[in-house]
C-alpha cells in the first residue's frame, strides 16, 4: 500500500478509525451528548476527506478496491446520510430507554460497509462490504432490544439476509469456477469473447441477483422490507433506505459496467421483468396501508424499480439517471423519515398515518417538508424526484424501453395515491393554533429542524434548477 | 506432514470412492440435521456432516480451509449452538414442538420447492461441461500468503466485520433488569 | 329616413335597460310611463318612416342602416344591419302599433301586480327583439331577434313563477321551439356554404341562380327554414306548446302568442320565399302542415272550456291559414290574414283579459255567461273580434282576408280542391267555435258575479283594435268587390303575385260557399250551446263521441305521444344515469386495484418462512428464465 | 420581459401573502388582489399597445419573447413567448384571478395566508402553460398549477374535499405523465434526427416522424389534454373536483384550467402532429359530439348545483374538440371564442353557486326555490348566465357555439346535426336550473340578502363582458387571427383530398356544381 | 498431484447440501434450526469456493472461504444472541409466533 493507497482509502481508513474510536470513548464513559458530537465531527471529517480524493483517473488498490469518480460521488452520498442520520439519531434515542453508545459504532461500521461496496471491485470485498453492512445493521435494527417488533424485525432480517448472502456466494462460486477469477475486470474480459453467456455463469449471476435483490428489497425478494422498515428504530430505518440501497445498487451498477452486461438478453430480461413486479407491486402494497413506515418501505420498493429501469439500458444518461436518482431519493428519503424521527415520541414512533392528522395546522414547517419529501418522491416538479424521474424516463426511452417507462408511469400513478393520503391527512382535521410544546432538547430539536429544512431546500433547488446537480452527476460519472 | 501422509492415503485407496462414501455421509448426516426433532441430535449430526465435508476438503486439495472447518465450524460455531441449546434448555419440549409440526402435510410443499430448485440447479451445473482439470494441492502457504497479500485490505474488513458482530451480540446478549427508561431509574446503573 | 331606422328597436331596448336596472327604484307611474312609452314612441317613428316610405318608395324598394360589423372571420361578416322593405313595414307597424295598444292596456290590466317593472321590462325587450326579427338584413341578426323573442315568451309565460305549472309551460314552450329553432340553425349553415352569406337580399337575388328548381339542396335547406317556422308559429307537429303558454298575462298572449311572434313563422318563409319556391316539394308541405294545423286546432278548439285556450287554438288555426296561403304561393295573401288575425286576436285576447279579470281569474267558459249587459264595451268590442274571426261576411276584415285565402286554395297553381275543402271545413269550424265562446260567454245566465271593471286605459284600445279589425279589410278587396288591392300593391315590391290556374272563374259562388258555410257553423253553435244545451248533453252520452271530445280536448293527443315517445325516455336515462355510468368505469378500476392490494397484502403475512418461500420462489423464477432462454 | 414579471409577479405575490398571512389576516387578500391586478393591468396595457402600435391584423405571430437557459444538459430552456391566443388567455387569466380573490374575499376565513398563495401559485403556473415555449417548461408549469389545486381542493373545499381531490389529482397527473412520455419521445426523434436535442417548441415543430410513432406521440399529448378538458369518457374528476372545490377553486378550474387543455391541443397536438390530428379527426369529433350530448344529459338529472353546473360545463368542451377538429378558421376562432366565453359564464355560475351556498348553506337545488322574490338581482343575473349557457345570440356563447358549428359543418355534416341537437338539451338544463333554483314556490324559510355592492361588482363585470362578446368580439377575434390562420394553413393542403367529407356535403357539392351547370346550360339555350 | 475427482460431483454435493439448507430453513419451526440450516447453506457455498479454487488451482476460494467462515461467526453470535432475545419475550422459538407485524 502505498500513500496514495492510503490518500485513495482515507474515507474508509477514518470511518474504520472512527468506530474503534468512538469505541474508546464509549470505554472513558462519555456521554451520550459527547459521543454523539463526536461522532459526529468524525463523519464531517469523513465527508471532508473526500474532497481529496485524486480525481484524476481511478486509482486501484488490486485487487479488491478501485476508488474513482463514481466511487466518491456514491461514498459522498452514503457518507452524507450517515451523517444526517447521525444527527437526527440524538433524540431519538436520548428519548429511548436503550443506551445509545453502541449506536453509533455500529453506524460507523455500516457506512464502512456501504462504502466498501461503492468502492469495491472484486467479490471478496463485495461480499465482505455487504456483510459488515449487515451485521451491522442486524443489531441496529434490534437496536432496542426490549421491544418486541425490533427484535422481531431482527430475526427477520437476520435469517433472510444470511439466507439470501447464501445464495449470492454460490453464484459467485458457480462464476468463479467458471470464469477463474473474483475480480469484475477479469471476469469481464473472460466473457468479452463470448457471443452469448455461458450457463453456468448465468446460473450463478441468477443466484446472485437473488442474494442482491434481497437487499435491494426488489421483487419477489421484497416481503422483508415493511416489517424491518417498520420494525427498526426511524433513524434506522432511513439508513437501509439509503445507505444500504445506494451501496448495492452502486456495486451492481459497476459489475454491469464491467462486465458489459448489458449486452446479454437474459439479464436484462431478468431485470427488466423484476423492475417491472417491483414497482407495481410496491406501489400496489402501499395503496391502502395505514402504517407511514410501511408505506415508505413499500414505496421503497417501487423506487428500487424505478432504479432498475434507469439501470436497464445501460447508457451513459442511464449512469446519470442512476446517480441523479440516487441523489434525489436519498435527500428525499431522509427528510421523509427525519421528520418521522423528530415526530416520534419516547414510546412510539410516529408511524400510524392517524398521528399526521392535521399536522400541518400543529406544525407547519414540519408538515410543509414532509409535504415537500412526499411529494418528490411522487415525483411532482418543483422537486428533485420530479427531475430524477424524468432522467429515468429519458434514460429508458432514448434506449426506446418504451414498455417500461408505461409501467413506469402506471406505478408512479398509483404511487400517487398513498403519498397524497399522507399530505391530506396532514392538511385535513381543523386543528387549533399551533401550540407551543415544550422540548426536552431544544438545541437538538433545532439543528435536526434546520438540516431538514437544508434537505427541503436541496429537493426544490434540485427540482427547480437541477443543472448543478446534473453536471456534478456528469463529472462523477462511472466510466465505461 | 500428516495432511500429505492422509491425501496419500487417500489416493492409494482410490480416491473417487473414497470420495463417493464421504459425500454420501455428508449428504446423509445434513438429511439427518434437518429432519430430527431433538436439537442436540441434530447439532450432532451437523457436527458429523462437517467433518465429512472437511475430508472432502481435504480430497479437493485444500487441507488448510479443512482444518479451518473442523476447529472453526465443528468447533467453535457448533459449540455456540449447543451452548445457547443448553441455556434455554430446549430438549423434549422443543423436540415435541417439531415433531408435531413435521408433518408430511407441512413439509411437503417446501420440498417440492426444494426439489425443482435442485433439478434447476443441477441442470444448470451439469449442462455447463466444465473441461477436464486436475486437482491440485493449495497448501497453507499459498492461502497465507494471498491472505497477507493481496487480500490484506480483506483481512482487515473482516476484521471490521467481526467487530460489527461483537459489538451486536453485545449490546443485544445485554441484560437489563428492567426496560423502564434510564432516566427514571437512574438508582440502577444498567 | 333611413337614419332613424335604428331608433325603432333602440326606444323599447333602452326602455327594458332602464326597466331592468331601475325597476325596483322607480314609482309605478313612471315604469307605465317608460314600458308603454318607449314603444308608443316607436310606433310613432314606424308611422313617421313607414308614411316617408309609402309617400315616396326608396331606391331599391328599401332602406337599410349599417350600426356595425357584428363579427369578421374568414369569409363569415354579418354586420348589424337593419332593413326596413314594405314586408317588414308590415310587420314593424303590427308590432309597434299593436304593441302600443297592449301595452297601453297592460298598464291598467297589470296595475295591481308586484312585478310591475319587470313585465315592462320583459315586454319591451320583447318588441325589441321582435323588431330586430322582422328589421334583420341578415340571417344571423334574424336569429338573435328569433331566439329573444323566444326568451321573452319564456320570461313573460312563467312570468308568474310561483306556480311550478307556469314554469313548466313556460319551458315547454322555449324548448319545443327550440328544437324548431336548432333545426334552423342547421339551415343556416346550409345557406351559408351554398351562397357564402347569410344576408338576406343577397340569399335571395343569388338563390334562382345557384339553384335550379326542385333541387335537393334546395329541398333540404327549404326544410330546414320550415322547421324552424314551424317551431316558433306552433303549426303540426309542433303546436303543443301554444295552448298551455296561455298561462302566461293575457297582455303578452295577447302581443306574442298571438298577433306577433307566433307569426314570425310566417314572416320567415315570406322572407324567403325564393327558396321555398324553388323547392315545389316543401310549399306543398308547407300547405298540407297549414291544412292539417287549421283543422285539428281547429277541433281542438271547439271542445275546450277555458276561454284563453279556445283562442290558442284558434290562433293555431289562423296561422295554419297562413301557412296555407304561403304553401299556395300567396304570399300577399298570406300577410294580409296575418296583420287583420293580429287585429282581431289581439283584441279577443285582450277582450278575454279583461273578461278573466272581471270574473276574478276565472278562465271556464262555462262559469261565464250572462256578461253582454254587464260589460257593454268589452261585449261589442269582443263581438265583433269573434265576427272577424269568424269571418263574417263583408262587414269583418276577417272575411277578406280569409276568402282570399279560400279561393286561392282553389284558384292557386299549387292549389287543389281537398286543400280548398279543408279550408271551407275550417271556416265552418271556426265560425262553430267563435260561436260557442261568445253565446257561452256573453249570454246565458250569469254564473259568476263581476268583481272588477275595466277602466278607460283598458277600453280605449280595445276599441281602436275594433275599429281595425272591422275596418282593416277595406284596403284588400277581392276581385268581384271592386279589386282594391292597395295591400298587395304594397307586397309585390317583395313578394311575387300568386299565379292562378288558367280559366278560373266563379269567385262569387266561391264566396257565398264560404258564406253559407260560415252562417252554418255559427247556427250549429248557436243550436248546440244556446238554444238547445240538451243536445250537446245527450252527444255526450255516447261513449265514441266522449273519446272522440277527450281526443279533441287534449290537442288530438300530441301531448301524451312526445311525452311517452321523448320526455320520458329522455328523462329516465337521464335519472338512471345520475351518477354517471363512465364514473363507475373508473370506479372498477380503483376497485381492482384495491382488490389488487389486498390480495398482495395477504402475502405480506409477517410469517418468516413465507418470506423465505417467497425468495425461493423468486430464485426458481430466475433460474427458469434462464432454463428458457 | 413582461412574460417573466408577470409570473414573477404572481409568484412573489404568493409567498408574500403566505409569509403576512401569518402576522394579519385580512393582509393576504389585500396583497392577492394587488398583485393580480397589477398584473391585469400591465397585460391589458400590453395588449392595447400591441393592437394599436404594431398592425395585429398581419404582423408578426409572436409579439414577445423571453428565452434563458435552464437546463443546458438536456436542451431545456426557460423559453416564454407570447402570441394572440396566450394574450387572450392570459388576460383571462388575470380577470378571472382578480375576480377569484375577490369572490373569496368572506368565503375563506381559515388559513388566509396560504390559501391566497395557492390561488396565485395556480394563476402562475396557469400563466406559465399559457406561455411556455419549451415543451419540458410547459410540462413543469403544467404540474405546477395542480399542486395548489389540490390543496385548495383538499383543505378549502366541502365534505368530499378529499375525494374529489385525489380524483382530481390522480386524472391529471397520469394522463400528464403520459404527455410526459410523448413530449421526451418527440425530444428524442427529434435529436436523433437532427442531433441537436432540444425541447425548444419552435425547433420541435419541423420534426419529421413516422406515421405510426407520430399517433402515438399524438395520443400522448392528446390524453393529457382531453382529460383537462375534460373529453368523455375522460371527465369524470370534473364534477367532483368542481363540486366540492371552494368558489375560487371551481371559477379557476370552470374558466382557466379547462382552457389549458384546449390551448395544449391546439398549441402543441395539432402544430406538432398534423397528419396525425387529421387523421384521428373524425372520432375526436365524435366524441367531443357525445361530450355535447352526455354532458348535457348528466347536467339535466344532478341535484347538486355544483355537479349540474359542473356537467355542462363538460357538454359545452365538447364544442371545443368538435371545433378543434374542424381545422378551419371559423371553428377555430369559434373555439377560441368559446374558452373565453364559458369561462365567463360558466365562472360566473359557479360564483353565484358559492353565494347561493353562502346563504342557503346548501348546494342542493332541491332545497331551493322561488329565490327570485328575495333575490330580484341574483334571478335576473341567473337567467342571463343561464341563456348564456343555452346559446342565446347576444352573448358571447352564441358566437362562440355558432362559429364553431359553423365551421365543423363544413368538416363533417351529420356530427355537427348531432352537435347541434345538443343546443336543445342546453336549453332543457339551463331552463331547469333557473326552474329549480329561482322559480317556483319558495321553499327557504328564512330570508336572503340580495347581491351586496362587492357581488354586483363581480357579477358586473362579468355580464358586461359576455354582452360586449356577444355583441361585438372583434378584437378577440383579431387578437387570435394571426396564430389560427397559421394553424389553418397546416391543413389547407389536406383539406383539397379531405377524406372525411361527408355524403351530404358531397351531394351539397354535386348539386352546386350541377345546378351552376343547368344554369349555364339555361344561359346558352337563351 | 492429480486427482480423478469429478468437479461436477463435487458441484453436485455442494448443490445439494445448499438445497438441503434451504429446504431445513423452510421447514423447521424452530429459530435455532432455521439458523443450523443457514450454516449448512454457506457450508455449502464454501463447498463451492473450495472447490472452484482448487479447479483453478488458486488459494482464492480458501480465502473466500475463510471470509465466510468469519461471516457465519459473526451473523451466528448475533443470531443466537437475538435468539435469546426471542426466548426471553416470547418463551419460545416458535418462528410462527413471530408475526406482529404484518399487512
Amino acid at each position: 500500500m502505498s500513500g496514495n493507497d492510503f490518500i485513495a482509502l482515507s474515507p474508509l481508513l477514518l470511518l474504520t478509525g472512527s468506530s474503534v474510536l468512538i469505541m474508546l470513548l464509549i470505554a472513558l464513559k462519555l456521554s451520550h451528548r459527547n459521543i454523539q458530537l463526536s461522532s459526529l465531527l468524525l463523519f464531517i471529517l469523513a465527508f471532508f476527506s473526500l474532497f481529496y480524493e485524486p480525481d484524476v483517473s481511478p486509482h486501484h488498490i488490486e485487487p479488491l478496491l478501485v476508488v474513482d469518480r463514481f466511487a466518491v460521488f456514491i461514498m459522498g452520498l452514503i457518507i452524507f446520510s450517515g451523517l444526517v442520520v447521525n444527527i437526527l439519531s440524538y433524540i431519538y434515542f436520548e428519548e429511548k430507554e436503550e443506551g445509545p453508545k453502541e449506536y453509533y459504532v455500529l453506524l460507523f461500521l455500516c457506512t464502512l460497509g456501504a462504502c466498501v461496496l461503492a468502492t469495491s471491485k472484486h467479490f471478496i470485498s463485495l461480499f465482505l462490504g455487504l456483510e459488515i453492512l449487515t451485521v451491522g445493521l442486524y443489531a441496529l435494527i434490534a437496536y432496542l432490544k426490549a421491544r418486541h417488533h425490533n427484535i422481531e424485525a431482527g430475526i427477520k432480517y437476520l435469517v433472510l439476509a444470511a439466507f439470501s448472502s447464501a445464495f449470492l456466494l454460490f453464484g459467485m462460486a458457480l462464476i468463479y469456477l467458471q470464469t477463474g477469477s473474483m475480480e469484475f475486470s477479469i471476469i469481464g474480459r473472460s466473457l468479452h469473447s463470448l457471443p452469448s453467456l455461458p450457463p453456468l455463469f448465468l446460473t450463478g449471476l441468477g443466484m446472485m441477483l437473488v442474494g442482491v435483490g434481497f437487499k435491494l428489497a426488489v421483487v419477489p425478494f421484497h416481503m422483508w422490507t415493511a416489517d424491518v422498515y417498520q420494525g427498526a428504530p426511524t433513524p434506522v430505518t432511513s439508513f437501509i433506505a439509503t445507505v444500504s440501497k445506494g451501496g448495492v445498487i452502486a456495486v451492481l451498477l459497476r459489475f454491469f459496467i464491467v462486465i458489459d452486461g448489458f449486452r446479454f438478453s437474459p439479464l436484462m430480461l431478468m431485470l427488466m421483468s423484476i423492475a417491472i413486479a417491483s414497482m407495481i407491486v410496491g406501489n400496489l402494497l402501499a395503496l391502502q396501508q395505514k402504517n407511514v413506515k410501511r408505506i415508505l418501505a413499500y414505496s421503497s420498493i417501487a423506487h428500487l424499480g424505478y432504479l432498475l429501469v434507469a439501470l436497464i439500458p445501460g447508457s451513459v444518461m442511464s449512469i446519470q439517471a442512476v446517480s441523479f436518482y440516487l441523489a434525489a431519493y436519498f435527500i428525499t428519503i431522509l427528510t421523509a423519515f427525519g421528520i418521522m424521527t423528530i415526530l416520534s415520541t419516547k414510546e412510539n414512533d410516529a408511524e400510524d398515518i392517524e398521528s399526521y392528522k392535521a399536522l400541518f395546522w400543529k406544525h407547519p414547517l414540519l408538515a410543509c417538508i414532509f409535504s415537500a419529501a412526499l411529494l418528490s418522491l411522487a415525483g411532482i416538479p418543483l422537486t428533485a424526484g420530479f427531475v430524477g424521474k424524468f432522467f429515468i424516463l429519458a434514460a429508458s426511452l432514448q434506449a426506446g424501453f418504451w414498455m417500461i417507462a408505461f409501467v413506469l408511469v402506471i406505478g408512479s400513478v398509483i404511487g400517487l395515491y398513498y403519498y397524497l393520503r399522507i399530505i391530506s391527512k396532514m392538511f385535513s382535521g381543523r386543528g387549533g393554533v399551533p401550540r407551543k410544546e415544550q422540548r426536552s432538547h431544544p438545541v437538538f430539536y433545532l439543528v435536526s429542524v434546520i438540516v431538514l429544512s437544508l434537505l427541503t431546500l436541496f429537493i426544490i433547488w434540485f427540482g427547480v434548477y437541477p443543472s448543478g446537480l446534473i453536471y456534478f452527476v456528469d463529472y462523477f460519472r462511472l466510466n465505461m | 506432514m500428516k495432511i500429505h501422509q492422509l491425501t496419500y492415503i487417500a489416493y492409494c485407496l482410490k480416491m473417487d470412492i473414497f470420495f463417493y462414501i464421504t459425500a454420501f455421509v455428508t449428504l446423509f448426516s445434513t438429511i439427518m440435521v434437518i429432519t430430527r426433532h431433538n436439537p442436540v441430535h441434530a447439532l450432532l449430526y451437523l457436527v458429523i456432516s462437517l467433518l465429512s465435508l472437511s475430508v472432502i476438503f481435504f480430497l479437493l486439495g485444500a487441507p488448510f480451509v479443512a482444518l479451518l472447518e473442523i476447529i472453526i465450524y465443528a468447533g467453535a460455531i457448533m459449540v455456540l449452538f449447543i451452548f445457547v441449546i443448553m441455556l434455554l434448555n430446549l430438549g423434549k419440549e422443543t423436540a415435541a414442538q417439531e415433531k408435531a409440526w413435521l408433518k408430511p402435510k407441512i413439509w411437503i410443499g417446501p420440498v417440492i420447492l426444494s426439489t425443482i430448485l435442485l433439478a434447476e440447479l443441477v441442470y444448470l451445473i451439469t449442462m455447463a461441461q466444465p473441461p477436464s482439470y486436475t486437482l491440485q494441492t493449495v497448501d497453507s502457504k499459498a492461502v497465507a500468503i494471498s491472505l497477507f497479500g493481496p487480500y490484506l485490505i480483506g483481512v482487515e474488513l473482516a476484521a471490521m466485520l467481526l467487530m460489527a458482530g461483537v459489538v451486536g451480540t453485545a449490546h443485544i446478549g445485554q441484560q437489563k433488569k428492567t426496560v423502564l427508561h434510564r432516566f427514571l431509574k437512574e438508582e440502577e446503573p444498567s | 329616413m333611413d337614419y332613424l331606422l335604428w331608433l325603432i328597436p333602440a326606444f323599447p331596448l333602452v326602455g327594458f335597460i332602464v326597466l331592468a336596472l331601475l325597476g325596483k327604484h322607480l314609482s309605478r307611474f313612471w315604469i307605465a310611463i317608460i314600458g308603454a312609452g318607449s314603444v308608443s314612441l316607436s310606433a310613432i317613428l314606424t308611422f313617421v318612416i313607414g308614411f316617408s316610405f309609402l309617400s315616396s318608395t326608396p331606391t331599391g324598394g328599401h332602406y337599410s342602416q349599417t350600426l356595425w360589423t357584428w363579427l369578421e372571420v374568414a369569409a363569415f361578416n354579418p354586420k348589424i344591419t337593419l332593413y326596413l322593405d314594405a314586408l317588414s313595414l308590415v310587420f314593424v307597424f303590427v308590432i309597434t302599433f299593436i304593441g302600443a295598444l297592449i301595452h297601453i292596456y297592460s298598464v291598467a290590466f297589470m296595475a295591481a301586480d308586484k312585478d310591475y317593472a319587470r313585465f315592462f321590462a320583459c315586454m319591451n325587450l320583447f318588441v325589441f327583439s321582435m323588431l330586430l326579427l322582422v328589421l334583420a338584413d341578415n340571417l344571423l341578426l334574424l336569429y338573435l331577434g328569433w331566439e329573444g323573442v323566444g326568451l321573452c315568451s319564456y320570461l313573460l309565460i312563467g312570468f308568474w313563477y310561483e306556480n311550478p305549472t307556469n314554469g313548466y309551460a313556460a319551458r315547454k314552450a322555449f324548448i319545443i321551439t327550440r328544437l324548431g329553432d336548432t333545426a334552423m340553425a342547421i339551415g343556416l349553415f346550409v345557406i351559408f356554404y351554398q351562397f357564402g352569406t347569410l344576408v338576406i337580399p343577397d340569399i335571395l337575388a343569388l338563390a334562382p341562380s345557384t339553384w335550379h328548381e326542385g333541387a335537393t339542396i334546395a329541398t333540404v335547406a327549404a326544410l330546414l327554414l320550415l322547421a324552424g317556422g314551424i317551431g316558433k308559429s306552433a303549426q303540426l307537429p309542433l303546436q303543443t306548446w301554444l295552448p298551455d303558454a296561455m298561462a302566461g298575462p293575457s297582455p303578452v298572449s295577447a302581443l306574442i302568442h298571438a298577433a306577433t311572434m307566433v307569426t314570425a313563422g310566417v314572416y320567415l318563409i315570406a322572407r324567403m320565399h325564393v327558396i321555398f319556391q324553388l323547392s315545389p316539394i316543401v310549399q306543398m308541405i308547407v300547405a298540407g302542415i297549414g291544412a292539417a294545423t287549421l283543422l285539428i286546432a281547429g277541433f281542438s278548439a271547439l271542445t275546450q272550456y277555458d276561454i284563453k285556450r279556445v283562442l290558442a287554438y284558434s290562433t293555431i288555426s289562423q296561422i295554419g291559414y297562413m301557412f296555407l296561403a304561403l304553401g299556395l304561393g300567396a304570399w300577399t295573401a298570406a300577410i294580409f290574414h296575418f296583420m287583420i288575425h293580429a287585429f282581431f286576436k289581439a283584441l279577443l285576447f285582450l277582450a278575454a283579459g279583461a273578461v278573466i279579470e272581471a270574473l276574478n281569474h276565472e278562465h271556464n267558459m262555462f262559469k261565464m255567461g250572462g256578461l253582454k249587459n254587464k260589460l257593454p264595451v268589452i261585449f261589442w268590442t269582443f263581438l265583433i273580434g269573434s265576427a272577424s274571426l269568424a269571418a263574417l261576411p263583408i262587414i269583418s276584415a276577417g272575411f277578406y282576408s280569409k276568402d282570399q285565402i279560400l279561393w286561392y286554395a282553389w284558384a292557386s297553381e299549387h292549389g287543389s280542391p281537398i286543400l280548398w275543402l279543408i279550408a271551407l271545413l275550417g271556416a265552418f269550424i271556426t265560425a262553430a267555435y267563435t260561436t260557442r265562446m261568445m253565446v257561452l260567454t256573453f249570454w246565458g245566465d250569469a254564473k259568476t258575479s263581476v268583481g272588477h271593471y275595466p277602466g278607460k286605459l283598458m277600453t280605449i284600445p280595445l276599441i281602436v283594435l275594433a275599429f281595425f279589425s272591422l275596418f282593416a279589410g277595406f284596403i284588400e278587396l277581392p276581385h268581384n268587390f271592386g279589386q282594391f288591392t292597395l295591400f298587395s300593391n304594397l307586397l309585390h315590391q317583395v313578394l311575387p303575385e300568386t299565379v292562378l290556374k288558367a280559366g278560373i272563374h266563379g269567385e262569387l259562388l266561391f264566396q257565398l260557399l264560404a258564406l253559407l258555410v260560415t252562417f252554418g257553423g255559427i247556427y250549429l253553435a248557436y243550436i248546440f250551446w244556446y238554444k238547445q244545451p240538451q243536445r250537446i248533453e245527450k252527444l255526450k252520452r255516447s261513449a265514441p263521441l266522449m273519446s272522440l271530445y277527450r281526443f279533441w280536448f287534449s290537442g288530438w293527443g300530441f301531448d301524451q305521444v312526445y311525452q311517452v315517445l321523448f320526455v320520458k325516455p329522455i328523462v329516465f336515462i337521464a335519472n338512471i344515469n345520475k351518477n354517471d355510468v363512465v364514473d363507475k368505469l373508473y370506479q372498477g378500476i380503483t376497485t381492482a386495484t384495491v382488490h389488487l392490494y389486498r390480495l398482495l397484502s395477504f402475502t405480506q403475512s409477517g410469517s418468516l418462512r413465507w418470506y423465505i418461500i417467497g425468495l425461493v420462489i423468486g430464485a426458481i423464477l430466475i433460474l427458469s428464465i434462464q432454463l428458457m432462454l | 420581459m413582461i412574460l417573466t414579471y408577470l409570473i414573477g409577479i404572481l409568484m412573489g405575490g404568493g409567498l408574500l401573502a403566505l409569509l403576512l398571512g401569518q402576522w394579519n389576516k385580512s393582509l393576504p387578500k389585500w396583497i392577492a388582489l394587488g398583485t393580480v391586478s397589477i398584473g391585469f393591468m400591465l397585460l391589458v396595457s400590453f395588449w392595447i399597445d400591441q393592437s394599436h402600435g404594431v398592425n395585429i391584423f398581419l404582423s408578426e405571430t409572436w409579439m414577445a419573447e423571453y428565452r434563458h437557459d435552464w437546463i443546458p444538459a438536456f436542451g431545456i430552456s426557460f423559453h416564454l413567448a407570447l402570441d394572440g391566443l396566450s394574450l387572450l388567455l392570459l388576460v383571462l387569466t388575470f380577470f378571472l384571478g382578480i375576480l377569484a380573490v375577490l369572490c373569496s374575499w368572506n368565503e375563506v376565513k381559515e388559513r388566509v395566508g396560504f390559501y391566497h398563495f395557492n390561488l396565485l401559485w395556480i394563476l402562475a403556473g396557469i400563466s406559465g402553460v399559457f406561455i411556455a415555449m419549451d415543451l419540458f417548461l410547459f410540462y413543469f408549469f403544467w404540474e405546477v398549477m395542480l399542486i395548489p389545486m389540490y390543496f385548495l381542493i383538499g383543505i378549502w373545499g366541502s365534505e368530499k374535499r378529499e375525494y374529489a381531490a385525489y380524483k382530481f389529482f390522480i386524472f391529471t397527473q397520469a394522463s400528464g405523465l403520459l404527455m410526459l412520455l410523448a413530449i421526451l419521445g418527440i425530444y428524442f426523434i427529434h435529436g436523433s434526427n437532427t442531433g441537436n436535442y432540444t425541447f425548444n417548441y419552435f425547433e420541435l415543430l419541423g420534426t419529421t416522424i413516422s406515421p405510426d410513432t407520430a399517433f402515438w406521440l399524438m395520443l400522448g399529448f392528446m390524453i393529457a389534454f382531453v382529460v383537462k378538458l375534460p373529453l368523455v369518457p375522460f371527465h369524470s374528476w370534473l364534477p367532483d373536483a368542481h363540486s366540492e372545490a371552494p368558489t375560487a377553486g371551481s371559477l379557476i378550474l370552470a374558466g382557466l384550467l379547462l382552457k389549458t387543455g384546449a390551448y395544449g391541443i391546439l398549441r402543441f397536438v395539432l402544430p406538432l402532429f398534423p397528419e396525425a390530428a387529421q387523421s384521428v379527426a373524425s372520432w375526436a369529433m365524435l366524441l367531443g359530439v357525445i361530450g355535447i350530448i352526455y354532458g348535457a344529459i348528466l347536467a339535466y338529472s344532478q341535484t347538486d348545483l355544483k355537479r349540474l353546473i359542473a356537467y355542462t360545463s363538460v357538454s359545452h368542451m365538447g364544442f371545443v374538440i368538435l371545433g378543434i377538429f374542424a381545422f378551419n378558421e371559423l371553428a377555430l376562432q369559434g373555439v377560441i371564442m368559446q374558452l373565453v366565453t364559458h369561462a365567463i359564464s360558466t365562472g360566473a355560475l359557479f360564483i353565484m353557486a358559492g353565494m347561493l351556498k353562502e346563504r342557503l348553506h346548501t348546494r342542493d337545488v332541491r332545497l331551493m326555490g322561488g329565490l327570485w322574490t328575495q333575490m330580484p338581482q341574483m334571478g335576473g343575473t341567473a337567467m342571463l348566465l343561464a341563456m348564456a349557457s343555452l346559446g342565446l345570440p347576444g352573448l358571447g356563447n352564441f358566437i362562440a357555439e355558432f362559429l364553431i358549428l359553423l365551421g365543423a359543418f363544413k368538416a363533417n355534416v351529420w356530427l355537427t346535426v348531432l352537435a347541434t341537437c345538443g343546443l336543445i338539451f342546453s336549453a332543457i338544463y339551463s331552463l331547469w336550473l333557473i326552474q329549480q333554483v329561482f322559480l317556483g314556490p319558495k321553499k327557504t324559510p328564512d330570508s336572503v340578502q340580495d347581491f351586496s355592492w362587492r357581488e354586483i361588482i363581480l357579477m358586473a363585470s362579468l355580464i358586461l363582458s359576455i354582452i360586449w362578446l356577444g355583441l361585438y368580439p372583434q378584437p378577440v377575434i383579431n387578437t387570435a387571427r394571426p396564430m389560427i390562420n397559421k394553424l389553418e394553413k397546416l391543413f389547407v393542403n389536406q383539406s383539397t383530398n379531405n377524406k372525411h367529407v361527408n355524403n351530404l356535403h358531397s351531394t351539397i357539392c354535386i348539386e352546386h356544381a350541377s345546378s351552376t351547370a343547368s344554369f349555364s346550360n339555361t344561359i346558352k339555350l337563351v | 498431484m492429480n486427482a480423478p475427482i469429478s468437479i461436477e460431483m463435487v458441484m453436485l454435493l455442494a448443490g445439494i447440501l445448499f438445497i438441503l439448507g434451504i429446504a431445513g430453513v423452510i421447514i423447521r419451526k424452530n429459530i435455532i434450526f432455521m439458523l443450523l440450516s443457514v450454516e449448512i447453506m454457506l457450508n455449502a457455498a464454501g463447498l463451492a469456493f473450495v472447490a472452484a479454487g482448487s479447479r483453478w488451482a488458486q488459494p482464492d476460494g480458501q480465502v473466500m472461504f475463510i471470509f465466510i467462515l468469519t461471516m457465519a461467526a459473526a451473523e451466528v453470535s448475533v443470531g443466537l444472541a437475538l435468539i435469546l432475545r426471542i426466548y426471553h419475550q416470547h418463551k419460545s422459538l416458535d418462528i410462527d409466533k413471530l408475526k406482529e407485524m404484518k399487512g
